[in-house]
Parts: C-alpha cells; structure tokens; sequence
C-alpha cells in the first residue's frame, strides 16, 4: 500500500473513479493541462481527453450550473473550486437548483455531482483563499456536506461523494495538503457519506473536529495523554447529514466534550453539535460543553491567519477549563 | 459613434442585427412564406395551438379570481413564441424553460392540469408524463435567469455522447440582466454547444419597461458578447418566429454551434395575478399591443386566404373552452400529496438522520392547504 | 399615535429617514411607481424623485454591488430585494466586499448600507418565496443581521440600521406584514441593534424567537399561561450580534428554554443559542434545551407550506417535554 | 452569418469594434500623434514610468523568490496599461482595479511598499496615503470581476451629486467571463453613467488561453451587449492606450456615458509566483511576445527620434532600482499590525459581544507570521 498525501489521494481517488466510470467528468479553472492550481487533476486531461476533463471559462456560477447541466444528464461531474472562498458564487446554483431539481420534479431529474475545495487557511494564500465555509452548506436541505481529515478518508470519502446520487460539497484541508502521507489502497472502496469516524478512543473528554483541524485536535489529544487525560477523537468528516449518534454515545462516556472548528465561532458548525449534545446528552454532561473556534472577524491576511486560526494551546486552553470545572474524579 | 482616424483605428469586427417577419400586425404578408407555412394544415395547427393556449389562460385566471389558483403568470400576448417552440423542437430535445411560454409545455406533453397544480401550490406539477417528450424537460424556473446556464451543461452532454440533440433554453427580457444569462451566452461557443438561447422580450419586467433594463438597443445584440449568430424576430408573427428558430436548432443539430433569437412580444396581462399593470403602464400602450396581437394577424391572414371558417372557429372554441375546463377539474380533483411527501424526493434515499423528522410529519397527519 | 401594520411601519421608517438625511437612497427592483410587490416603497418616487429612488435592472448581485459602491462614497442605500430567496445572488458581493471594504482598507472605505428583504412563508407565494435566510447571514463576519417582529420594532431597527455605520441585513416577516397594527410614532427614534427584547415577562421557561415565528411563540405563552405556566418570551430581534446576556439572564431565572426557529433545523440559528446556553447557563438548566424548526426539507410549495412552519402545536410539544423532564416544583 | 431574406429581414443595429495603435511593435508611427504625445517631456514621463514600474516589478518577484513577500501577481509586459490609466486619470476619479496594473497605483500616489505589504500578507497595504488621489480608490481585488459592479454604485453617486468625476475600472481577460463584469457593463448605461471599463487582454487567465474563455472575437464586443462604445487599443502602445482613455473618460466626464476599452497586451511573466507557466504555455509564444514589449516600443521611437540618450537611460535605471529598493527596505521594517488588529476595522465600533475574543487576542500577544 502506497503512502500518499491527502492531495494525492484526491487525484488517485479521481484518476481511479473516472477509469471505473466514464460518465464521470471534471470540470473548473485550470484543471486540464496545469493539472488544477494544488494539482489535484494531475494526469487527467492526458488519460481522459478534454471532452471528460472541462477547463471552464472564469465563473464560478457557471461551474456549478454546467455541473448540474451535466448531472441531469446521468453524468456524474465532479467541479474543481480553486479556493473555497471562492465558493461564494456557486451558492445560489446549489441551494435553488442543485439541492432541488429532484424534490421540485419528485424525482423526474437529479443532480448527482460533486463540488470540490480546499477549504481554510495556513498556507499564506492572498487574500480570499483561505476561508472555511462549512456553514454556508450545512444547512441547505437536500445537500450533503463532507470534509475529510486525512489521505485513506479523503480517497474513501470522495469515492462516495462522486458515487453519491445527490449533490455533495466536498470541503478538503488546504493546509493539510501535504503536511504528512499515510497507507492509501487504491480497493476503490467508498466509505460511508453519514457517519463519524472515531479517530481515537478515549474516556475522559471527547475532542469533536473534522478537516484541518482534526490535526491540532490529535496534538492536543497527544498532549493530554501525556497528562493522563484520555481523549476520545471524533473525525465528523460528514458534517451533512450529520451522525450525533456517535458523538452522543461517546459523550454519554466522557461526560465532557470539546469542539474544534477553523470557522467563525458565531453560528459555526460546533454550535449544531453543541446544540444537539445540550438537547439529547444533556445529562451525561459533567462540563459545559466548550467550542474551540476561529474568531468572529474576517480571516486575516497572511502575516496574522495565526492569531485567528486556532491552535493546539487554544484547543487544551478549553479542555483544561472542562477539567477545572469538572475534573477527573 | 467615435470617429475614428483611419490610420491609427482598423475594423477588426462587425455585427449586425437583423429584424425577420413574414405577416405584419395586420396579417399582410411581407415576404413569401417558407416551405413549412406554405402547408394550410400547419397553419391552421399553429393558429389552433394558439387559441387554445389563450383558453387556457383564461380559465387558470378565472380559477385564481375565484380563489381555486395560487398566484399565475399569464401568457396573454405570447402564445405564437410558445407555438412556435414548440412546433420546431424534436422531441429528444431538451427544454429548459422560464415560466411563460406555456404553448410549448403543451406540444411537449405537459397535460394542462400540471401547469395549474404548479401555480396552485402542488409538488405533483412538475412531475410531467413519463413517455412524453417533456419527461425530460426542466421545470417552470421561477428564480429568474439561474436556469439558462443549465443549457451549457446539458448541451455539453449531448455533445460528449454525439448525440443530435439540441437544448433550447428561454427567458425574458429582464432575465438578461442576470449574469446567469451572460455567463451561459459568452461561453456556449466556447464548445460549439448545440443550444438556442431564446429572449421573450415582452416590454415589461414586472413594471420595468425593456427601455430601463439595458443600455443596448435591442436584447439579441447580448448574444454579440458570446459570438453568438443573434437575431430579432417578430414573437408576435408565429410564422417568423418558427422560422428563425427551425433555422438555429437545425443550425445547432447540425454541429454548427448556438444562437440567440430575441422574440419581441408584449406582455397583455398583469405581470401575475398578484401584479396590478396599471401602477406602472397606460391604457393606451396596452390597447396598441392588442393591434399586434398573433392570434389576430394570423386569422386575419387565414381569412384573407379563404382558409379559415366562422364554422371551424366556433369549433376552435368550444373544443378549446372544453379543454381547458376539463383540466380545471383534474385539477381540482387532484390530492394535495401526504405530508412526509415534502422527505420523500430530497435524497434518493431519505439520510436516517432525518427519518424523525418524517415520522413525525406522517403522525401528525395533514394540516390542510390554504 | 398611528396603529400600523409591520409593513405601513416599514415605509414610514423610509419615508422618515430619506426626509432626515437626504444621503439615504433606496435601490431595487419595481421599488419606483410600483411601490415594492409587498409596497414598502410606497410614495418615497413621488416624494423624493427618481435620483433617490432607484428602480435596478433585475439583477439582485448588482443591487447588491452597486448598494455597496454607493456606501463607499457616504451616501446611505437602503436596496430591496423582493423575496429573501433571491438574496442569494447577493452573498457573494455581501461577503467578500460589504464586509470587508471598511477591514480590508483599515477604514478608508466602509459601507454603510441596509439590505431589507421579505422572509419565510406562509403566503401562499410561488416556489423560491417563502425561504428563511438568517444563517445564510448570521455567520459573516462584520455583517449584523435584523428581524423585527412588530410594527414599532420594524420602525425603530430600521431607522438603527439606516443610520448603523456597517452593512446591515434586515429581514422582515412576510407573512406578518399586515397581520396586526399597533401603536408607532414617527418619533425618529431608533432601537438598539445589539440586544434583545423582553416581549413578556415570565418565570417558568423561556420561550426565544424572532421574526414571523414570534407570532406563534406569543400564542403559545397565551395557551401555557391559561395552563398555569408563566413563560419568558424574548424576541431576539437582533441576531448579529447576538445578545445573550438577557438570554442567559432569563434561562438562570426559569431554568428551561425552548427556541423557535423557521428556519429548517440543522446548522441554524437556535443552535446557536442552544450552543451558547450550554456553554455559559449549563448549570442553570432544569432540563434540555429545545428547538422548534422548519424541518430539514426543502420549503414546499403552498398546500403544504403548513406542513414545514411549526404552528402552536409544534411549540407547545416542546415546551411540554420541557415540563415532563423537569416538572414545575 | 445568416442569409437573411430581404423582404423578411430588416436591418436593425450595426456594431464595430476597431484597433486603434500609434506606434507599431518597432517603434514605428503608424499616423500623426495626439497632442500631449507630441510633447517630449509627456513621452519621457511615460517611458520613465513604465521602466520604474518593471524594476518595481522585478524587485518584488525577487523578494518573493527569497522567502521575503508572499503570491506575487507580476505586471512584466502590462506596464503600458497602468502607466496610460494613472496618466489620463484625474485625481478626484476614482480607480477600481483588479490587481495588475500598478503602475496607475502609483501616479495616485501609493507608496511601492503599500504593494508589497498587500502581497506580504500585512493589512496596512491597502491603507493608501491620506491626501493623495488614492486614498479613495479601491484596494487591489483579488476575487475576480466582482469589484467592477462597484462601479456602478459609485459612478451614480457622482452623478447624483453632480461630480464632473469619473470612475475606472479595470479587469483581465479571464474576468470577462463572470456576471458580475457583464451586470455592470449592461447597466451602466440606463444612467449614463460615468464610468470606463477596462479589460486588460494579456491573452491568458491562469492557463486558460483567450481563445478559450468566451465564443467571441474580441473582447471588445462585450461592450455591445450593455450598449456601450467600445474598441480595441493596442495595451503595448501607451500613447494609444492613453489616446483612447483620454477620450472616453472625456465623454464620460462630459456626461456622454460609459464605455468599454479592451486593451491588448500579454502577460510576459508566470501568472502568479505560485504558477509555473511552462506547464501550459510554449517558450515561443512568449519570445515572440517580448517583440511586442511595451517599453522597447517607445525606447526605440524615443531614440529614432533622438531624445533618450544612454546617459538618460541609465539614470533611470540607477534611480528606479534606487526607488524600488528603497520600498523594498520600507516594506521589510513595517511591523505586522498587533494582533488585536484583526477586530479593530470589523465594525466602526466593535460589538460588545465580541470584546472577549478581542480581549483573548491581546493577551494571547502575537504568533508570529509565516
Ligand atoms: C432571481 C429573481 N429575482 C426576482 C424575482 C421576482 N420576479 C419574478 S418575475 C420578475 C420579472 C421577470 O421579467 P422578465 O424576465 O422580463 O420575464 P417576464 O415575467 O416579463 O416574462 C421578477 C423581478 C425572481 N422571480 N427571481
Ligand atoms: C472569483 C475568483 N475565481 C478564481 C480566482 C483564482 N484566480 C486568480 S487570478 C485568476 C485568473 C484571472 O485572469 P484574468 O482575469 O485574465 O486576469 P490576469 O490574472 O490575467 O491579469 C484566477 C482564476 C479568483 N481570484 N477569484
Ligand atoms: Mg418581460
Ligand atoms: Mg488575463
């Protein structure tokens, strides 16, 4: 088994699924000859001609409504958005037709396609490339939203996602890129679009994230083993739909839980976990329930993304005030 | 215009919009007629669609009047464009439509009933008949213009598969203030895509006149920005209308890429139901637009050539007025669905997060409609 | 003084200020002779004249944009856009440009500006006009985001938001509009934007919403009082920011909370507050914290519009699980 | 194009899109100079800002190369464009750019560091110099084409005040493509507004080839579907690109409208320092592209014409090093702002509820940069 990274992933994870299917296409900016601008259509256009792998035009809007053009066809076309900054434009495509052509035809037409980013900061982009925006998806009905955490998941995940019958936003961990490799098989084995991984098993706090910041949420995890704090590590992956049943029953052992997102703190996607937990896991809490987040400002230009995205201290800075004001019997 | 020093400044482009109509508002004919019109029962065909579009109309306002319809947009005026779309599309083509040109729902197979539990607020409508041409058109697109550049994608998979297949997507004249609309006119070229784009400019967005909606001097030169062959043709002149839209899919079937055709019209009705015209436009603008009505020139056309009897429009008529009443009731027979309906065609499969969610719409049973 | 509709109260608020501070300047689409489709914009053409009242091609990013250009040079636009379902062709200019001019140029630019739109359903309205928008713009950073939920509040947050040196999305309870008058004096006095409002005072649970939902919410506490159960009821009013101070003050004083929400349920606004109860007033709660929502389906169309927005009943449920779970001593 | 029956098809609008250039890729003049081109001292200026700008230019991407300033967006070959933009611009006009031609940046008097300090990642950047012409433009934009519908917004304002000010904005190849260009450029003309669109064709959008981003000829053509006047200049040619500049936003100040320029030049340089254009682009293009280079064009008019000596040649470029230099030291001695920074132009006054999170920030202290 290969070690890859998780931008490796992507494209094997591409390359693998478009030679399986040929109704798969790619489509987006500078995906055919430059191989996409993280080169994550490496080798595409060469193996699978540019009738089935699509330099757009600039326009993001366009991208989303070819896609769903496309996918009502029966194809399944998987769009490349540069940065999910500039994701921005695709949504009024997604939420008025993408996540609706099925439920307004009660089944008639579909729009099984996928939308692809990197997602977040940390690697000193320009201004408007390195935004999270997990939020602005969640909560559309008939969507689906995924941001894997490390190469196995992300290959696993976006087989699913381009497998999907619906639409699904597929969020990718920018900074992550390449920060390490690890055993990617190339099984073309999908994994499962509604369920939480436990990253790690633990009893005395639950650590919830997804994305880049499971990173920080596994070092903070290192760092409280070493102080004899066993932490339970969620992966979510699937933040829509999403599976409370896992984060539920690992609460209901921890009685403690900490939520670890990139995203603005205000309406973030920690505050629907926290929400749910407050409603069904009420009372196995022995702590509130902290989030760990970014900040509610515009994310920062290069020189400051460190203050705003948050970082191992931050994340056992919230854990330790769980344990002060619960500790460990 | 800029005068330009002939040393310094050289042509590098020209582009031409061209105006097409064969019958005049009075239904004289103004040039010979293409092969297609030259065949009486083609013409009294385009002329009975067109009366009983208008029927239709008429009754679907009625119902609304009469508290039975939700709010309805009216296609009073426009029936030739709708006629003629659907006279010239074939039936593997793809429609993907605004909202008004019923006429070619109809010739596509959408049963009358379907357009009326759309606007009366039930789901079931844009399910079109399997088996019909329309099973694989688009639905009534209600948020203006974002549909158009779903043309780009479907055409694209008709060429992807060489299928001679040809999209034809329409809108109206205030839908070209969309960059939605432009994205979809500059790229379409792009791939040589086998689409019509189709502007049913009708005067009016809601109470804008086409006067304020752009600084260009007629809707088809927006196809210029794209490439596109883009022409105007008279929407009130059935013949002109199918003409130059039978030359663009055959164009367009043909491998030999996309056009636009703006067809000028004049919207006779409120905006919708819930719009009163009169706030924003007179009388007398709306009473010179029926001059130019297509029902009237086309009759007065078949007529003048002898082709047309008092005894087959009474026929018309009531066959029409029958029609439509009888859709009226299908209508109105027609259940509201069961409410764990609004889960049941979000996902292909309905995520188990959610199945609360429709359990407990399905025990709380049916709130009732409005 | 007058007793107004929510909607008479909104025009006069327009009519108020561009006769104050003839910077202020209402763009949109059929605002001018026909007044807006729901006539919010009634008279101000004939008023104030067709420079100041500025009928938009039908474009809602261009409304958007140009609002956003008009800010920059101190004028103070206030755009409609007919039906918050079409202010998703705005959220892209909103994001990446209302509010980040005043941060991206470290104050040289800044835009000052009012996005007004009618939200949720209930109206019977076409598809696509009867949507709930708050989380769509809840989560910007830089952006506050207001729903009035009475004729003297629509009044008063208006004119605060007109006169709020930040962009401002205001949304206004459709079905509501005409549904009540009371009392409104054209005093020109505006309403804090940063806090919530105390609809009705009570000791056994706190009922939160905001916007048309606070019409059933009132209801409710009506039914619970006739039942012996004295309900809090707080209008959020505004929900960037979001005051959770009263909030929190009402939950440590009745120690159960219900949120009332349109909106579909995941990643929306009571999760929000829930997430905040559960993080600062966990100690304070007799019982889980509940939300009433939209379901997580698409807004259906009008016979079963009913079906999606949570009536009295739906409120009342949750309020009685509440009681169940922890009974009045 | 369509054959159009004559007796059908009238004649309706006529658009033409000509090149204008005065001095051909050898420095040759191809007809009589505009007045202030006629005049020595504006042809050395512009030549002295164009070599000013390429030696910022060069100083930036080495900076970039050696660790010392983040993604860096070249301008190697646009100069022309910047340089005829901040030339025939007024200081109370108001300038929205995309990102490229910096050149206009800095005759509205943005320090050189301002630039860098944008690309290094430091807010203060986009801070331009109070009492200087800048100070109400708009900051650099990198989401692409969605600044230009600003435009619109401010052109009105001046038009509702009465301003005989003028509002530019400028865009790339690649930007043509979104709605948002096109929503500008269709409405710009309902109010007759003052304002000039800008497109900057330097052939390539990233790795999309301008023949690839739109099915029409020119880019000019898009100005049609708005109405507006628009025309092609030679983007290399600083005195055509400054003739045709100057005359529209005479027209515009004037109160006779917007138009639209597409200027033809090419992007000699990588897209960005993040890119690596050898992946999609041949070696030839760009030698032969060289050939057309702005600078050399008028250095050789310049000294056919006997007035730029060498002396002349190299204090300019001892002096612009000099400069460039100079910035690059006053970029490397600005701090970063403190860390509390990323709340203090959120709002006018920051919300109380946000004060903890700015208070965390402060007593966190800084993180350091990259
Ligand atoms: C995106 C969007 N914005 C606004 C509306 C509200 N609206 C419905 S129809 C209409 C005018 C449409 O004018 P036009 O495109 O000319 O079509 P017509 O109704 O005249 O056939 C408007 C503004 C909408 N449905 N969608
Ligand atoms: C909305 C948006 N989409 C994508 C990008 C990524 N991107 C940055 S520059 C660029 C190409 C721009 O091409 P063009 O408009 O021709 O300008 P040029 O860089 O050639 O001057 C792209 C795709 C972006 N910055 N913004
Ligand atoms: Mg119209
Ligand atoms: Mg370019």
């Amino acid at each position: 088994m290969p070690n890859l990274s998780i931008i490796e992933a992507v494209n094997l994870a591409l390359h693998s699924e478009m030679t399986r299917d040929k109704d798969v296409v790619m489509l987006g900016e500078d995906i055919g000859k430059n191989g996409g601008v993280f080169r994550a259509t490496v080798g595409l256009l060469e193996k699978f001609g540019e009738e089935r792998v699509i330099d757009t035009p600039l326009a993001e809007n366009l991208v989303a409504a070819m896609a769903i053009g496309l996918s009502t066809q029966g194809l399944k076309p998987v769009a490349e958005i540069q940065f999910s900054g500039f994701l921005y434009p695709c949504v009024d495509q997604v939420v008025n037709h993408a996540t609706r052509y099925r439920n307004r035809t009660r089944g008639r037409l579909s729009c099984p396609m996928v939308i692809r980013a990197p997602n977040g900061g940390g690697i000193h982009a320009p201004e408007h490339h390195s935004e999270s925006l997990e939020t602005t998806f969640t909560q559309m009905p008939g969507l689906r939203v995924v941001a894997p955490s490390n190469p196995a998941r992300a290959y696993g995940l976006l087989l699913a996602a381009i497998r999907d019958p619906d639409p699904v936003i597929f969020l990718e961990p920018t900074r992550n890129y390449r920060l390490f490799k690890s055993a990617v098989e190339d099984n073309g084995e999908a994994l499962p679009l509604d369920s939480c991984f436990i990253d790690r098993e633990g009893s005395d706090v639950t650590l919830v994230s997804w994305g880049a910041m499971m990173h920080e949420t596994r070092l903070a995890a290192d760092k409280l083993a070493e102080e004899g704090i066993s932490a339970e590590v969620i992966d979510v992956a699937s933040l829509k739909p999403l599976d409370m049943d896992t984060i539920l029953t690992s609460v209901a052992k921890t009685g403690r839980c900490v939520i670890v997102q990139e995203a603005p703190r205000a309406y973030g996607p920690a505050s629907e976990i926290a929400a749910n937990i407050a409603e069904h896991g009420l009372l196995s809490l022995f702590a509130p329930i902290m989030r760990v987040s970014g900040y509610d400002t515009v994310m920062p230009l290069a020189k400051s993304e460190k203050v705003y995205i948050p970082d191992v201290e931050r994340v056992l800075k919230e854990v330790r005030k769980v344990f002060e004001l619960a500790p460990k019997a | 215009m800029t005068q330009h020093d002939p040393k310094a400044a050289s042509l590098v482009a020209r582009y031409e919009v061209f105006f097409t109509q064969f019958l005049d508002p009075e239904g004289k004919l103004k040039a010979e007629l293409p092969a297609f019109a030259r065949d009486t029962e083609q013409l009294k065909k385009m002329y009975r669609v067109m009366v009983t579009t208008r029927l239709f109309d008429k009754k679907a306002v009625a119902l609304q009047r009469t508290g039975q319809l939700g709010t309805y947009a009216s296609c009073l005026g426009q029936e030739a464009i709708g006629t003629a779309l659907g006279l010239s599309m074939q039936p593997d083509d793809v429609y993907i439509p605004a909202y008004r040109e019923y006429a070619a729902n109809f010739l596509r197979g959408v049963p009358m009933e379907s357009i009326l539990l759309y606007w009366g607020g039930n789901e079931r409508g844009m399910k079109y008949p399997a088996g019909t041409p329309s099973w694989n058109d688009f639905p009534l697109s209600v948020p203006i213009a974002t549909h158009i550049p779903h043309a780009i994608g479907v055409a694209y998979a008709f060429k992807l598969r060489k299928q001679p297949r040809v999209v034809v997507a329409t809108c109206g004249d205030g839908a070209t203030s969309k960059g939605d609309f432009y994205e979809a006119v500059s790229s379409a070229k792009i791939w040589n895509l086998p689409v019509v784009f189709v502007v049913s400019n009708n005067q009016w967005a809601i109470s804008l006149h086409s006067s304020r909606q752009t600084g260009a001097q007629t809707f088809a030169q927006k196809g210029f920005a794209g490439g596109l062959p883009s022409e105007q043709v008279d929407g009130n002149d059935v013949i002109a209308t199918r003409f130059v839209l039978e030359r663009a899919l055959e164009r367009a079937r043909k491998g030999e890429g996309p056009s636009l055709i703006e067809a000028v019209t004049y919207r006779l009705h409120d905006h919708t139901t819930a719009d009163d015209a009169r706030r924003y436009r007179g009388e007398d603008e709306v009473k010179a637009a029926w001059e130019r009505c297509p029902i009237k020139r086309l009759k007065a056309y078949l007529e003048a050539q002898k082709l047309w009897t008092t005894a087959e429009e009474e026929a018309l008529n009531a066959e029409g007025t029958a029609t439509a009443e009888k859709a009226a009731q299908a209508f109105i027979a027609t259940e509201t669905e069961a409410p764990e309906a609004i889960f049941d065609s979000l996902y292909a499969k309905l995520p188990r997060q959610y199945e609360w969610q429709r359990e407990e719409v399905r025990a709380a049973g049916p709130k009732g409609g409005h």
